[in-house]
């Protein structure tokens, strides 16, 4: 019985690391090319933007909420470092604060209609995120931005995007190998560290998590709910709009996309997350873990030359299997627990 | 002999290493009421649990009228029968349905309630039900409108209403204020006559001294005492329930130290009276009142959760009017609500994280919190209080009611303030626990002025310095705590002018 | 002025264009030809939207008949569902031309681009610059309808060369579209380091793959050959080294003329033909260089070709001010 | 101070439905064809398969759960009533059984994962959701779906869209007008209508309810809280397989790349229509309102000639400012209640 039940508590505990352990084995023996630095960087790569999303995903869903609205932030604030750059030929500073900005701006709004105005979560960034779409074609009526353009009064765009700017997206640096870790992969391990820190070590993470958990409670715990929320649309709002500035600064032009894919597969790395570790919850750990493993499965499934419709179908199956196990092994083990 | 309703024989349950029910034997008979007492975590609400479906049981078995009886979901308990009413008052309803709703919720359950809802005889029949408790509220008023004490009322009723052959009833009165709970020992006493089983746990001694007619106490998960030889002996029955002699309470009135909180022609709404109050240092202050007297109100008001309608505060001299619980926290206020699950536990946290959630940048640097600091605040409250526990890092909702209760009056001991307000502080907590609290709260009662709210007397008595009487939202008796006339008091809580209207 | 009724006389006449794919630059500028040569022509024009839903489109048709106007352009759509809406159009006695849709109907003219013509030009310079023996990668998604008529020129080229190696085939339509081809082609070229030529007949594939291949430092060694242009496409063929080659394209703004021409033709009583293909363009990575072409409008000033397309021509048309 | 809380109530009760009145006024005088027997049907039409889907999300919505499979569900109903008519070349009957089945079953799955497996419900579907997009797309390689096509096998297949099962995507109903309202619009009725019967006036609709509201006490008071969650995807699941068997019928054509944005409309649909009537809650009336109250905006846009991406903006804009206004209104007036 001991035994059963500690192999049990193993498998909560560390059933998704094996299941990636596992894939990471079998894809560096199956794919050849798969093992080594260079594509292990290049996976971190792959998924830091989601990454970085998806951990202000988790900071709303900490509160108890939901943020649909991150994918068009954060190709809003692709849009929108393109036009300050290209057409209004700003300096990569003001673009990437404006942008920041921006995305702090509309995580408030976000913020501000859910506390003060009572908008369920869902509904209020929904909304926010068809403002969005919309809002972010109007400026250049639907274009993609590029040097060169023709703007609609004729004129022709002449700024660029400056080195420093596309330093963010693109640079790499030298660690053992020359040109091994790209700036995104710095930001997105900072990124995680700075949430997770946040989240697990500090006290406004654990009164977020508070609110979470029974908002009432922890208002008349002397918490500041509003504010907490609201910070955590803002903290969504912001990461999204980071990821935006390098995807921007990775394309060198502004492109039109909805970040409907930006938001779903945020979202999954996010709910992933729940099954790092047995947390059952959201978590930063987690999340980065989870975007991590979206990465390897679509890198290795794309090295063995998967067809492109395989791999939503193995990150379904994936994610519903490992997921069933975590879920179901960890309720089992709490079910008295109501 | 009579015939057994329910048999209960070596009853086992386990959650995980933790034995809640170590082989329980026990009887119900029909026409009875049995009482069941029990320290808090003594397995209880466990036992109701395994008798109404919602556990599962690891050994012995349970015979219902001679059958066999194993119920795996609570509708094969109310299909024999068993009805519940759960200690958890938020077990018992669903806020976003009307009044009516929530009232017929289980015939809805009922297939043979056709398939169609009829909103008219919804209403009827609803309120045929509310008639039986004399509730008085708006059919198609949402519950989420109503306060803990009538949801706690809706969920006996409906309970009442469904003819059980055998009714449970665990702590149906933590919310309720005497009047509502004579009524319903009224009712009690028509479906004993009825021949239903009834088995009533609660940790009110004026309760069980009203219906009792037979006593089983329970320690650690075993019996530990039954009593049913008229008169009962119900000192004994404390002592088999806690293992030891409970000792009278004692104490003496403390010195009364500079004002702290001043009440000034307070009006908790447009059409009540000024309520005029002073409270000082030291001093230890029950106010107590029946039911919707406006008790959580003006601890709200003072709590800064919401605004009195006119009227003035001062707090150590200043004018005090806090906006929000946190102003309150920092300007030395502390408040412990009443129902617990809903406004005080936070479900997702362990012990620690729920004692310590108001203070964190009392056990934070750079907002980065020391965990050994707060792991050991954690286990001296712990401590101080008798949390019966395996660890500080044990899942709130693990705990007992009571000791869950332990936990978030202990929270707001954890620090000193200048005025402390306890709404209800003794809801579920058994006869030992309170006083525990209780004497944890006056030893600590120095230098800060300390509010209590119940609506028992009893554990206004127990505790208090001074009892003030609340009624219609303006105090209308203030008494020291030294030979009291309680029979005033109880004229002062109904709000008659004699004491004959009282009489029943 | 100078043209036949009913065009004599201007804002009398009304035309619709109804819409399957709107977003993005090609659309846009389709959008734009397609306003300016109405506006020289003095047409009113009303555009229906419909956001990539099919079965919305084949209603705006119905929509645009219930409106009374005088012609309709579909752009795009599905074969399926727009039949019996264009059909109903046609009984109604409204003129229609479709753009890029088999709509199988005699009375409407088909516009074209060429889908399979831009795929087999960008795959004859890939074979000239590189022989008709090499390791290629190919973008593609199935199932959508260009993307599966320049998949029909490669399949072609592919048997006709059997030297051809493709190694991988990936590819996605993941918004944003460049960034998340760029991620698969990196993992593509992390498993097949030996690719000399990547066919990606979609420029926002073939933006893809250039990050991708520039990330992974291969950019001496491949060869990007793609279809469509746009002023950022050319910023980024003419990059230092660039490995984006060539591209194919037709300049969207001119097919938009060509559609709005040719219902004009049809709507004074002529007829444009059966088909109206516009020409591609192969656009090379050394022509724009020696040109120094910065964007689309230098682009149609040092190409004739890609600035008008002589087709839907008669002696009274109007053409849009340059 | 009476009136002034009349007032708020009437607004919170019928703001939205003055507001849509406003609208289809608004364009009735500034879009010229927009007022209309015809107009009206096409808006109805143009709202019938997202609507559809909606009502479903409500039922999941009701029981407190969420679906976001139903877009992939939808799709993969359109893709299988290709397969089985053109390639299995099955009648209509027998493809529109087994899509219906298909729903369902997914739905069973969904719940039973979200139920038995204790999956949070946005995991759950998610997942199903990525394994449908790719499972969808696996008979065909990725390609549509349309007679003549040639299969992986190198046949050509010969099955045809009978005209049976074109019908119930196209036929009109001579109503007044010839040839005036389509089939699909009289499907999407028939369903709202039962779904606002089953979810309003029926026990079990109540049950759900009280299910979303508190699960436990309705658990505890002998509720089959697993059949009716259950219950919910399983319908979720129907009514997006119906919306998928329309779109196929409308289309004619198995397409692999239509209904990207069923997910993201019917969601909206099913949240607008929590502000219809004041219901502050899932609710069936309300999603078709909401489902209509797009379609009238989207179709007035067009007609005032709007760019695409205004509508979007607009879409967003007027979903938030109604919002907030039914939401505002609606918890200040209910601030005392807790
Ligand atoms: N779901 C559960 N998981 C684990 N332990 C549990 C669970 N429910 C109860 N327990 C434990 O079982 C013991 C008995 O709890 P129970 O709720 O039955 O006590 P009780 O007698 O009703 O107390 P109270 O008077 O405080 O309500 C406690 O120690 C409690 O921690
Ligand atoms: N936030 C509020 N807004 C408006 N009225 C309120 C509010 N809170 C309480 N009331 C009303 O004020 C009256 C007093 O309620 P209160 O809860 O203070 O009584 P109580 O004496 O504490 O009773 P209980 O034993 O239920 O706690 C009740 O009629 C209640 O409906
Ligand atoms: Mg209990
Ligand atoms: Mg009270």
């Amino acid at each position: 019985m001991n035994s059963e039940f500690g192999l049990r508590e193993f498998s909560i505990k560390y059933g998704f690391l094996v299941l990636l352990a596992g894939l990471v084995l079998f894809f560096s023996i199956f794919a050849s090319g798969f093992a080594g630095a260079r594509s292990a960087v290049f996976i971190f790569q792959s998924v830091a933007i989601t990454g970085i999303l998806a951990l202000g995903v988790t900071c709303t869903l900490v509160v108890d909420g939901f943020d649909l609205s991150i994918g068009s932030v954060a190709t809003s604030s692709l849009m929108m470092s393109a036009y300050m750059l290209v057409i209004l030929e700003q300096s990569a500073f003001v673009a990437i604060i404006a942008c920041l900005l921006m995305g702090a701006f509309v995580g408030l709004v976000n913020g501000l209609l859910i506390v003060k105005m009572k908008v369920p979560d869902l509904l209020a960034t929904l909304g926010m995120m068809f403002l969005l779409i919309g809002l972010q074609r109007v400026p250049t009526e639907g274009r993609s931005i590029a040097t060169g353009m023709r703007l609609p009064s004729g004129e022709v765009a002449d700024g660029v995007f400056p080195a420093s700017f596309l330093w963010i997206g693109r640079h790499r640096f030298d660690v053992f190998l020359e040109k091994l870790i790209p700036v995104p992969v710095i930001i997105f391990l900072v990124v995680a560290l700075i949430i997770w820190i946040f989240l697990e070590l500090t006290r406004h993470g654990r009164l977020m998590y508070a609110i979470g958990s029974n908002e009432r409670a922890a208002s008349l715990a002397g918490t500041n709910v509003n504010y907490y929320k609201i910070l955590a649309y803002v903290i969504s709002g912001i990461t999204a709009s980071i990821g935006g500035l390098l995807l921007s600064a990775r394309l060198g032009r502004g492109d039109i996309a909805s970040g409907n894919n930006l938001l779903l597969d945020s979202v999954a790395a996010a709910l992933i997350g729940f099954a790092v570790l047995g947390a059952a919850k959201p978590n930063a750990l987690g999340t980065a873990i989870g975007a991590l493993f979206v990465g390897v499965l679509l890198h290795g499934l794309t090295m063995m030359n998967a067809p492109y419709y395989t791999q939503d179908f193995v990150k379904g199956g994936v994610l519903v299997i490992a997921l069933v196990f975590t879920f179901a092994l960890t309720s089992r083990s709490r079910k008295g627990g109501h | 002999m009579k015939k057994l309703a329910c048999e209960i024989r070596g009853l086992e349950k386990a959650f995980g290493p933790n034995k809640v029910l170590r082989k329980i034997d026990l009887d119900l008979f029909p026409g009875e009421v049995t009482v069941l007492m029990g320290a808090n975590g003594a397995g209880k609400s466990t036992l109701v649990k395994i008798l109404c479906g919602v556990h599962k049981s690891d050994g012995g078995s349970i015979n219902l009228f001679g059958k066999l009886f194993r119920p795996k979901k609570p509708v094969d308990a109310f299909n024999e029968g068993v009805v519940t009413v759960h200690q958890s008052i938020n077990d018992g309803v669903v806020p976003d349905l009307d009044v009516a709703s929530n009232l017929m919720l289980d015939r809805l359950t009922d297939k043979k309630s056709g398939f169609f809802v009829s909103e008219k005889n919804l209403r009827i029949e609803s309120e045929k039900i509310a008639e039986i408790m004399g509730l008085s509220f708006d059919s198609k008023k949402p519950v989420s409108e109503l306060g803990v004490a009538d949801r706690q009322l809706i969920a006996i009723a409906r309970a009442m209403a469904r003819n059980p052959k055998v009714l449970i009833l665990d702590e149906p009165t933590s919310s309720l204020s005497a009047k509502e709970a004579d009524r319903l020992f009224k009712l009690l006493d028509r479906l004993r006559s009825t021949n239903v089983a009834i088995l009533y746990i609660s940790h009110r001694m004026s309760d069980i001294r009203q219906i009792a007619d037979k006593i089983i106490c329970m320690r650690d998960g075993s019996i530990s005492g039954t009593f049913d030889e008229k008169p009962l002996d119900y000192e004994g029955a404390v002592t088999a329930m806690i293992g030891h002699k409970m000792t009278e309470v004692n104490f003496k009135i403390s010195e009364k130290g500079r004002e702290i909180l001043k009440l000034s022609s307070l009006k908790l709404d447009g059409d009540s009276a000024d309520i005029n109050l002073k409270i000082h240092q030291n001093e230890v202050v029950a106010i107590t009142g029946l039911l919707g007297s406006g008790k959580t109100q003006l601890a709200s008001i003072l709590f800064g959760v919401m605004k009195q309608f006119s009227g003035s505060i001062f707090l150590n001299g200043n004018k005090y009017s806090p906006s929000n619980p946190m102003e309150a926290i920092n300007l030395g206020v502390h408040m412990s609500p009443k129902d617990r699950s809903s406004n005080a536990v936070i479900k997702d946290f362990d012990i620690e994280k729920n004692l310590t959630v108001p203070f964190l940048n009392n056990y934070s640097w750079l907002s980065l919190l020391k965990f050994k600091g707060l792991k050991n605040v954690a286990k001296e409250t712990i401590n101080d209080l008798g949390i019966v526990c395996q660890s500080e890092n044990d899942e709130i909702e693990t705990l007992s009611g009571g000791n869950q209760q332990k936990v978030v009056v202990g929270r707001w001991l954890l620090r000193p303030c200048s005025l402390l307000v306890l709404d209800e502080p003794f809801q579920g907590v058994d006869i030992k626990a309170r006083r525990d609290i209780g004497n944890y709260i006056r030893e600590t009662s120095i230098n800060r002025a300390t509010i209590v709210f119940v609506a028992e007397l009893d554990e206004a008595l127990e505790i208090a310095d001074r009892v003030l009487v609340m009624n219609e939202k303006k105090i209308v008796g203030e008494h020291k705590n030294k030979n009291v006339d309680i029979n005033q008091i109880l004229v002062e809580i109904a709000g008659q002018s004699t004491f004959s209207e009282l009489s029943r | 002025a100078g043209m036949p009724a009913p065009l004599d006389d201007p804002g009398k006449v009304k035309i619709a264009l109804v819409r399957f794919l709107s977003t993005g630059d090609f659309f846009q500028a389709y959008l734009g030809g397609v306003e300016s040569q109405a506006q020289a022509i003095g047409v009113d024009l009303r555009v229906f939207d419909s956001r990539q839903d099919a079965a919305l489109q084949a209603d705006m048709v119905d929509q645009a008949i219930a409106l009374g106007v005088d012609g309709i352009i579909i752009q795009h759509g599905l074969t399926e569902s727009m039949k019996d809406a264009a059909q109903r159009a046609v009984e109604a006695g409204i003129k229609v031309v479709a753009f890029d849709v088999n709509v199988e109907n005699p009375a409407i003219p088909q516009v074209e681009q060429s889908d399979y013509m831009l795929g087999k030009l960008a795959l004859e310079q890939a074979i000239k610059d590189n022989g008709n023996s090499f390791k290629a990668g190919y973008v593609y998604v199935p199932g959508i309808a260009p993307l599966d008529r320049r998949d029909k020129a490669w399949q072609e080229v592919k048997a006709a060369n059997p030297g051809i190696d493709e190694v991988a085939v990936f590819g996605t339509l993941d918004n944003p579209i460049a960034n998340s081809n760029a991620n698969q082609a990196r993992s593509v070229l992390q498993a097949n380091s030996d690719i000399t030529v990547m066919f990606a007949p979609y420029d926002e594939f073939a933006k893809g793959v250039k990050l991708a291949v520039d990330e992974a430092g291969l950019t001496d060694q491949i060869d990007i050959y793609s279809a469509d242009v746009s002023t950022a496409d050319i910023s980024l063929m003419r990059e230092p080294g660039s490995s984006w080659a060539a591209t194919v394209a037709t300049n969207p703004a001119v097919v938009g003329e060509v559609c709005v021409r040719s219902l004009a033709i049809m709507l004074t009583g002529g007829n444009p033909g059966r088909s109206v293909i516009v020409p591609p363009t192969l656009i090379t990575q050394s022509f724009l260089n020696e040109q120094d072409i910065k964007n689309m409008e230098d682009l149609g000033s040092k190409m004739p070709q890609f600035q008008h397309a002589d087709v839907a021509m008669t002696d009274w048309m109007p053409l849009p001010k340059r």
